[in-house]
């Protein structure tokens, strides 16, 4: 890791929402830095936060959402930065692609006219450019007959294909950083493996920074060189991708990796099940939140949240006052 | 061509319905208290002379038979004259038609286009003291019948400010200037209900627009907020709005009623309250008739239009 | 209607099922001509991507609505040709559990009410329907002092189980699950399928489970029937079509699954090719051939049947995938 | 009783607001729109009236110069005319159309609106011989038609004859069936009644005045449309029917140097709240109406307010064809029983009212004609009421009524006469179109609350028609031998002395038989800039429209 400033450097990203019942903090500190070209996998189960954490950096948390802490983008605190300069920065060096492509896409404008726009906006194309521009990145996220294809409308496009517009359409201005908020969780597997190929390939040509948010483990596996777990608002263990799936230290992590059915757990076998349900992140007390629910809980767990701490290098790191050893109990 | 193909083949659909309101307005003679004959020939009237004029215009005669030939009267463009003028009814409305339709028409333009202007301004400000004010200005100016708005509007921008005649109509053939001078408060008085109810639904859609992941995705690109409104939000919202101009017609057409009155407008619903208040059947028929159809009309265009707006209705 | 399980009675047997939808467009083929049987005790997986008709198939043997021809057999009862209270009585051995547990329950009714709703059809006295109740729940995790509650007030995970109990309650034999934990979340889906396979054991049940999640239903089910364009391309049991995968299509299936673990398989190296043709106008031949990566001539022009490749797994297609004697990891490429 | 207080008296309102009221109470009054002062003193005038309009109108301001030339008018009239048929128009009421026929067509002859007196117009004279049998209608000479064509007998024969030629359908062709006219020369008419009438005068004013040019009605099939041909100081220019009409001068005009104004507009506004924002805006030069709080409406405006008194009521009719009210008790019994100015108030509540002591005008020759109606006596009537039931005929009736006024006062009715015992009251509340049919031409009623006023400014054919057996106004079914042989004594007295002591008789035998009861006075309203000069009124309200003139 070079210690030239990252690409992405978020410190201490907190976000709170104001409900009728009281404040609700969805993020509570998170810290996170990605190198250009690097792919960090953000894993985490629904109200895990990171979906919202995937919107504060694009600016599209909730209107009364409250944000605090850095999002240094490029050495540019997007936090601070006026709307119109930050503006510049969201489409045009970052792009994002959503969770469901039928939604995603407006229904009623022509996807030519979405994929361009972008560049249209921030790349001062005209509108003849623009178009042009969005037929070459329809052709190069594999829709058939782009030329064509750009006068139609989303609902013309089966759920693969719309999806990837969507990916064309974050893709317009050739962004450095590109966040897929659960880009493929829609999408059936055989669909969602050439998405995540594609975007993929498209990544390493372009040298692309990408953030692959997914609830998903096994989408994460593959195709990323960090993975980051989160658990109510927090990031609570990151890791080189391997090293995580061999060598996790938290006991979220462990928990969440036995809980999994995979292609070698016998028959009729009793999984790991995480017990409980995800805490409720306006009433989190005091330690880690998922000593409740945790197997292995011991008392420092609820005295106070465990600070971040490094496994065996700088690259691994987790919060758990009693984490698994499961490698050194192998060796 | 495939629009007015489609609203062509709405209009064969609703032909029953056509046919069952003419049924029925030849039915008014029967239904409504009076006697037309007498109403028209005044206190005076002998019964001879009332004899002669039901069976001039075949009041006497059975509904059925009044019905077939009121059918096929209509049906070559022959309504019938006037009970009260003696003109050929359709005359009659043709002179007034227009009148009706221009207000009408403004009414529905002024008020879509405020509608439209206030519910994009409230949306992005959503939550605001504006957001806030708007809401219950529309629902301040629904609850206001247009006979109530239209003695308030005379009193500030006629009496008071002097800006406008209190009543009175000058045709367009007379000058658009004079025109608009003498249509602008009923326009507005008949556009103030409906501007309340176009906004109110229009800014509940874009609030639920503005929730949907492609309004997200839209400023995800780093999209001017104007921008997104206008090519994002506006036209996905733009569906419930659409089928409430499709109503509002009829409102208006009923408002006209009213306000034409109130104003002096020369329009097809001053013909209607003089025609019903002199039994003038004749001109009620075929009034009535063609407000149905243009009421109609006016709903298969919408029907149609949706089409236009999403891509996602097929014309079939 | 008294027979046993000893007596080996084929618990669910579904032979040529057809089920059509009329649309503006035309009619939709859901689900084409298709035979399974769910044995004893056993759970039988359908799976698939979506609009192959694998829910279409669980909605249509629980009659909802009936299909548009074939006969299901339960307990060797056509349930096509019956009515009144037979069909209520075979509803209560046949039970359902849908994937969404929050729309799939009445949100007015208090969750106890839910749960009994079987028992008051079957006419079972009030003091004994509030005891089964109880043990329903307890049978499935929830505390019965929540029975007052409505199932707004519960999680997902929650009201799948309240959705579980319902289903136990009335003692079927047999359940269909279709899709049971696809809107939970990991660590819930876990604790929802192991309470599936404890109920199915302490009941005996067989079960029909649907689902599109690979791994899943490996953990759970013992043979397996993969389903493409309303069709079953392969059907057996369930190590031998995720070892051995017979079917293009299966491979493919396999390979894209995004999987956490220990590889039981080396990729096919198979591609698939174009989008999933429409329902209102399925190929000719084989449905799969306009995207199979090994199609031919003959794939267009003649429609495979299933047949056997190994003991217990079927296949159809033109062009299997199959070589028995090598071992699993070592097959070749194709 | 109700109402401990009432407002001013003096200014009495009708529930203008509605045009359909205004239609059915301009219908209703056809026939009360004349007056004379009897004999033929009046009716041979000498050429021009305007040196008369300040006795006529009573206003202060008029002639303090000569009449300028130039300028436009915008007059407000409340009801749309529809058509230039006079045969088609309702009556001769100022809220209808007599406003937009009298600038066109011009008059044969103008009745005062105040007096009821008879002056000329484009005829000359109207004179009968001893009789007054025979009567001699004498045309100027010189007046053509817009168009051009003679202004003759010949012309005004055959629009008569079209009136009274049942085909027509005409309102007025009882009027114009009542004699038979025979051109002389060319200016001169002789029309013959069977029984002596000195007020058929008064007939041709009202109802058979407006002459429409024959060429115009053989050759020009919009004639009655939207391009009528009179030989009216002024001719049609613009018509947008249901708004306005704009009138410029007649070219062919007879009387030299007339019409002062360059243009005349007259506009229609239904609306009453709309007339009066019109007139307190000052968006309107002139605004005659027939009963209204206009002293309201001008106030902190320099709009002129002139009072016109003229003759009439608001009445009730009783049916004197059925039970109860064939029984003259009853019909006193009602009348001791009620306190009218109650009614009266009940009716217009925002000016208030009192009972008329007159049916005419001050200014009218029958103003003192003696006119007492009975006061109000709860215990006599009582005792009629007692009287009937023991005879087995107990007063039980309902009561016909429409509008908002209508239903007010016969409610009051109802709950006036719920003090009294062995008299019972039911409401019939109906659709003001309706009322026309049910009352007066069906009879279907016990006792009728006539919306709106009607104006009496003559024994014929006004209060003669009230009263004759078959008069067209004669609601009550009123039906006496002994009452016409006095209506024709009244008709055939040509002094103005001996009309009055004829028609004192007849008031003596209405006041025994009280076939209907007025309960509230009328009045006529006036408002106009201090600019406009030369307003005369006449008949119920049309003005000279050749005598009108702008001093800015």
């Amino acid at each position: 890791m070079s210690e030239s400033s990252p690409l992405l450097d978020v410190r201490g990203l907190r976000c709170v929402i104001p409900t009728p019942r009281g404040e609700v903090q969805v993020l509570s500190g998170v810290d996170v830095s990605l190198e250009k070209g690097q792919t960090l996998g953000l894993v985490g189960e629904s109200g895990s936060g990171k979906s919202m954490f995937a919107r504060s950096i694009m600016g599209i948390s909730p209107p009364h959402a409250r944000l605090e802490g850095e999002i240094n983008f490029a050495g540019q605190d997007l936090l601070t930065l006026p709307k119109k300069a930050a503006r510049r920065v969201w489409g045009k060096r970052i792009g994002m692609v959503f969770q469901d492509p039928m939604t995603s896409l407006n229904p009623v404008v022509r996807i030519g006219r979405q994929v361009g726009e972008a560049a249209e906006k921030h790349l001062g194309l005209s509108r003849q450019q623009a178009r042009k521009r969005a037929i070459d990145l329809l052709e190069l996220v594999g829709i058939p007959e782009p030329a064509k294809r750009h006068r139609s409308y989303p609902h013309e496009f089966s759920g693969g294909m719309r999806q990837r517009v969507t990916i064309a359409m974050a893709l317009a201005c050739e962004p450095d950083l590109l966040i897929a908020d659960e880009a493929t969780t829609a999408l059936d597997v055989t669909v969602q493996r050439q998405i995540l190929d594609l975007v993929k390939s498209i990544q390493t040509d372009r040298q692309m920074a990408m953030i692959l948010v997914s609830h998903d483990l096994g989408v994460v596996s593959d195709r990323c060189d960090d993975v980051a777990v989160m658990y109510a608002g927090r990031i609570v263990e990151k890791s080189p991708t391997d090293r995580l799936f061999s060598d996790h230290r938290h006991r979220y992590t462990e928990a969440l990796l036995q809980a999994i059915p995979r292609f070698d757990t016998p028959k009729h076998s009793h999984l790991a099940a995480i017990e409980g349900k995800p805490p409720n992140l306006a009433a989190l007390s005091t330690g880690c939140p998922f000593a409740p629910r945790c197997a292995h809980e011991i008392d420092a767990c609820t005295e106070a949240m465990p600070p971040m701490r490094s496994a065996e290098d700088e690259l691994h790191w987790f919060a758990c006052a009693n984490p698994s050893r499961s490698k050194e109990l192998l060796s | 061509m495939v629009i007015l193909r489609a609203v062509a083949e709405k209009l064969l659909y609703l032909l029953p319905v056509l046919l069952l309101v003419t049924l029925a307005t030849t039915l008014l003679i029967d239904l409504l208290p009076g006697d037309p004959a007498v109403t028209v020939l005044g206190l005076g009237a002998t019964p001879e002379q009332v004899e002669r004029i039901n069976t001039e215009y075949g009041f006497d005669r059975p509904f059925y038979e009044r019905y077939v030939t009121w059918l096929f009267g209509a049906l070559t463009g022959d309504f019938g004259n006037s009970l009260v003028t003696s003109r050929p009814v359709l005359a009659e409305i043709t002179a007034r038609l227009p009148v009706t339709i221009q207000l009408t028409a403004m009414s529905l333009v002024l008020a879509v286009v405020f509608a439209i202007i206030l519910a994009l301004v409230a949306a992005v400000k959503e939550g605001s003291k504006f957001d806030r004010m708007m809401a219950a200005l529309a629902s301040a100016s629904m609850s206001v019948p247009p006979f109530v708005a239209a003695v308030v509007l005379v009193f500030i921008f006629a009496l008071v400010l002097g800006w406008s005649p209190v009543a009175g109509y000058s045709p367009l053939r007379d000058g658009l200037g004079r025109n608009l001078y003498y249509m602008a408060l009923p326009v507005i008085t008949m556009a103030m209900l409906e501007t309340g109810f176009f906004y109110r639904i229009l800014r509940g859609d874009l609030g639920t627009t503005l929730r949907e992941d492609y309004i997200l995705a839209a400023r995800s690109k780093g999209l001017g907020t104007g921008y997104i409104m206008l090519r994002h939000a506006l036209r996905p919202s733009l569906f419930s709005l659409m089928a409430m101009v499709g109503l509002s017609v009829g409102r208006l057409l009923g408002g006209s009623v009213i306000v034409e009155y109130f104003f002096s407008i020369p329009g097809l619903g001053q013909l209607l309250v003089n025609s019903v208040t002199t039994l003038d059947i004749p001109v009620i028929q075929a009034s009535v008739v063609l407000i149905a159809i243009f009421y109609v009309l006016i709903n298969s265009t919408v029907d149609v239009l949706y089409s236009v707006v999403d891509p996602r209705v097929k014309l079939r | 209607m008294t027979m046993t399980k000893a007596e080996n009675r084929v618990p669910l047997r579904v032979v040529n099922l057809e089920c059509t939808f009329p649309t503006r467009g035309g009619t939709v083929q859901a689900v084409s001509g298709i035979s399974f049987e769910v044995r004893p005790g056993e759970v039988l997986a359908l799976v698939g991507e979506s609009g192959c008709g694998k829910s279409t198939t669980g909605k249509a043997i629980m009659q909802l609505p009936p299909p548009t021809s074939g006969s299901v057999e339960f307990e060797g009862t056509d349930l096509t040709s019956v009515t009144g209270s037979s069909l209520r009585d075979i509803r209560r051995r046949l039970q359902i559990i849908f994937q969404d547990p929050i729309s799939a329950l009445n949100p007015r009714r208090k969750i106890k009410d839910i749960i009994a709703e079987g028992l008051v059809i079957a006419g079972v006295p009030k003091e004994e329907r509030q005891k089964r109740v109880e043990v329903a729940m307890r049978q499935v995790g929830l505390d019965p002092a929540n029975g007052e509650r409505r199932p707004r007030e519960f999680s997902g995970g929650q009201c799948q189980r309240i959705a579980i109990a319902r289903a136990i309650v009335v003692n079927p034999t047999m359940l269909i699950c279709d899709e049971p934990v696809a809107s939970l979340d990991v660590s819930i889906q876990a604790q929802i399928l192991n309470l599936l396979e404890e109920t199915r054991r302490t009941y005996d049940l067989s079960m029909l489970f649907i689902s599109h999640d690979l791994a899943v239903v490996n953990s759970i089910s013992d043979r397996v029937a993969v389903m493409y364009l309303g069709r079953i391309v392969e059907i057996g049991d369930a190590d031998s079509v995720y070892r051995h995968a017979a079917h293009p299509y299966t491979n493919i299936l396999l390979d894209s699954a995004p999987t956490v673990g220990d590889v039981v398989r080396p990729p096919s190296g198979l591609e698939l090719k174009g989008e999933v043709p429409s329902p209102l106008n399925p190929p000719s031949g084989c449905r799969f051939r306009t995207r199979c990566p090994r199609a031919t001539a003959i794939c267009a022009e003649q429609e495979p049947v299933l047949q056997e490749v190994r003991t217990e797994h079927q296949v159809a297609c033109h062009h299997p995938v199959v070589d028995p004697d090598l071992p699993n990891n070592e097959r070749p490429h194709v | 009783m109700s109402s401990p207080t009432f407002g001013q008296p003096k200014i009495f309102s009708s529930p203008m607001g509605h045009r359909k009221y205004l239609a059915l109470l301009g219908a209703l009054t056809v026939p009360f729109a004349l007056a004379s002062c009897g004999g033929d003193a009046d009716g041979d005038d000498q050429g021009a009236e305007t040196d008369q309009d300040d006795s006529a109108n009573g206003e202060d301001d008029a002639s303090n110069g000569e009449p300028v030339s130039g300028g436009e008018v915008t007059q407000v009239i409340s009801v749309d005319t529809s058509t230039w048929d006079p045969a088609r128009l309702p009556n001769m009421n100022p809220t209808l159309s007599a406003s937009p026929f009298s600038a066109v067509y011009g008059q044969l002859l103008y009745s005062n609106v105040e007096s009821g007196e008879v002056e000329p117009g484009l005829a000359e004279s109207m004179t009968p011989n001893e009789d007054g049998t025979v009567w001699e209608l004498t045309l100027r000479d010189g007046v053509e038609f817009s168009d051009g064509t003679a202004f003759d007998a010949e012309a005004v024969k055959t629009n008569w004859d079209r009136l009274a030629d049942p085909e027509t359908s005409a309102v007025s062709a009882p009027a114009a069936q009542s004699f038979e006219s025979e051109v002389i020369d060319e200016l001169t008419l002789e029309l013959t009644t069977e029984e002596p009438d000195f007020f058929l005068d008064r007939v041709v004013a009202s109802q058979l005045t407006f002459i429409v040019s024959p060429t115009a009605m053989d050759e020009n099939p919009d004639v009655f449309t939207d391009d009528p041909v009179g030989a009216g100081p002024f001719v049609l220019s613009e018509a947008v029917s249901g708004s306005h009409y704009v009138y410029t001068p007649n070219e062919n005009y007879w009387d030299e140097g007339k019409p002062y104004l360059d243009q005349l507009t007259i506009q229609v506004i239904g609306d009453r709240q709309q007339q009066r924002d019109t007139v307190s805006s000052q968006n309107t030069d002139l605004f005659i109406a027939n009963a209204m709080g206009a002293e309201e409406w001008i106030a902190g405006t320099d709009m002129q307010l002139p009072s016109f008194d003229v003759g009439g009521s608001r009445s009730m009719f009783f049916n004197t064809a059925r039970a109860p009210f064939d029984d003259p008790r009853a019909r006193e019994a009602i009348a001791l029983a009620l306190d009218l100015e109650d009614i009266a108030y009940a009716n217009e509540p925002e000016e208030g009212s009192t009972s008329p002591d007159s049916l005419f005008a001050e200014d009218s020759p029958f103003y003192d004609v003696d006119f007492a109606l009975p006061s109000q006596d709860p215990d006599e009537a009582q005792r009629l009421f007692d009287e009937l039931a023991e005879e087995g005929s107990p007063v039980e009736f309902s009561i016909v009524a429409g509008g908002a006024g209508g239903t007010r006062s016969a409610e009051l009715i109802q709950s006036e006469l719920g003090a009294y015992e062995n008299v019972t009251v039911n409401l019939d509340i109906i659709p003001l179109p309706n009322f026309e049919e049910q009352v007066a031409f069906r009879g279907e009623f016990d006792l009728a609350i006539r919306p709106g006023s009607m104006f009496v400014n003559s024994p014929s054919p006004g209060i003669d028609q009230l009263l004759r057996t078959g008069g067209v106004n004669n609601i009550s079914n009123y039906s006496s031998d002994e009452m016409d042989e006095l209506l024709d004594a009244v008709r055939a007295e040509s002094e103005v002395e001996d009309q009055r002591d004829a028609l004192s008789e007849v008031f003596d035998l209405y006041l025994e038989e009280l076939p209907w009861l007025p309960f509230g006075n009328t009045e006529l309203v006036v408002t106009h800039i201090p600019e406009l000069e030369g307003i005369e009124l006449f008949e119920e309200g049309t003005a000279r429209y050749q005598e009108l003139y702008r001093t800015d």
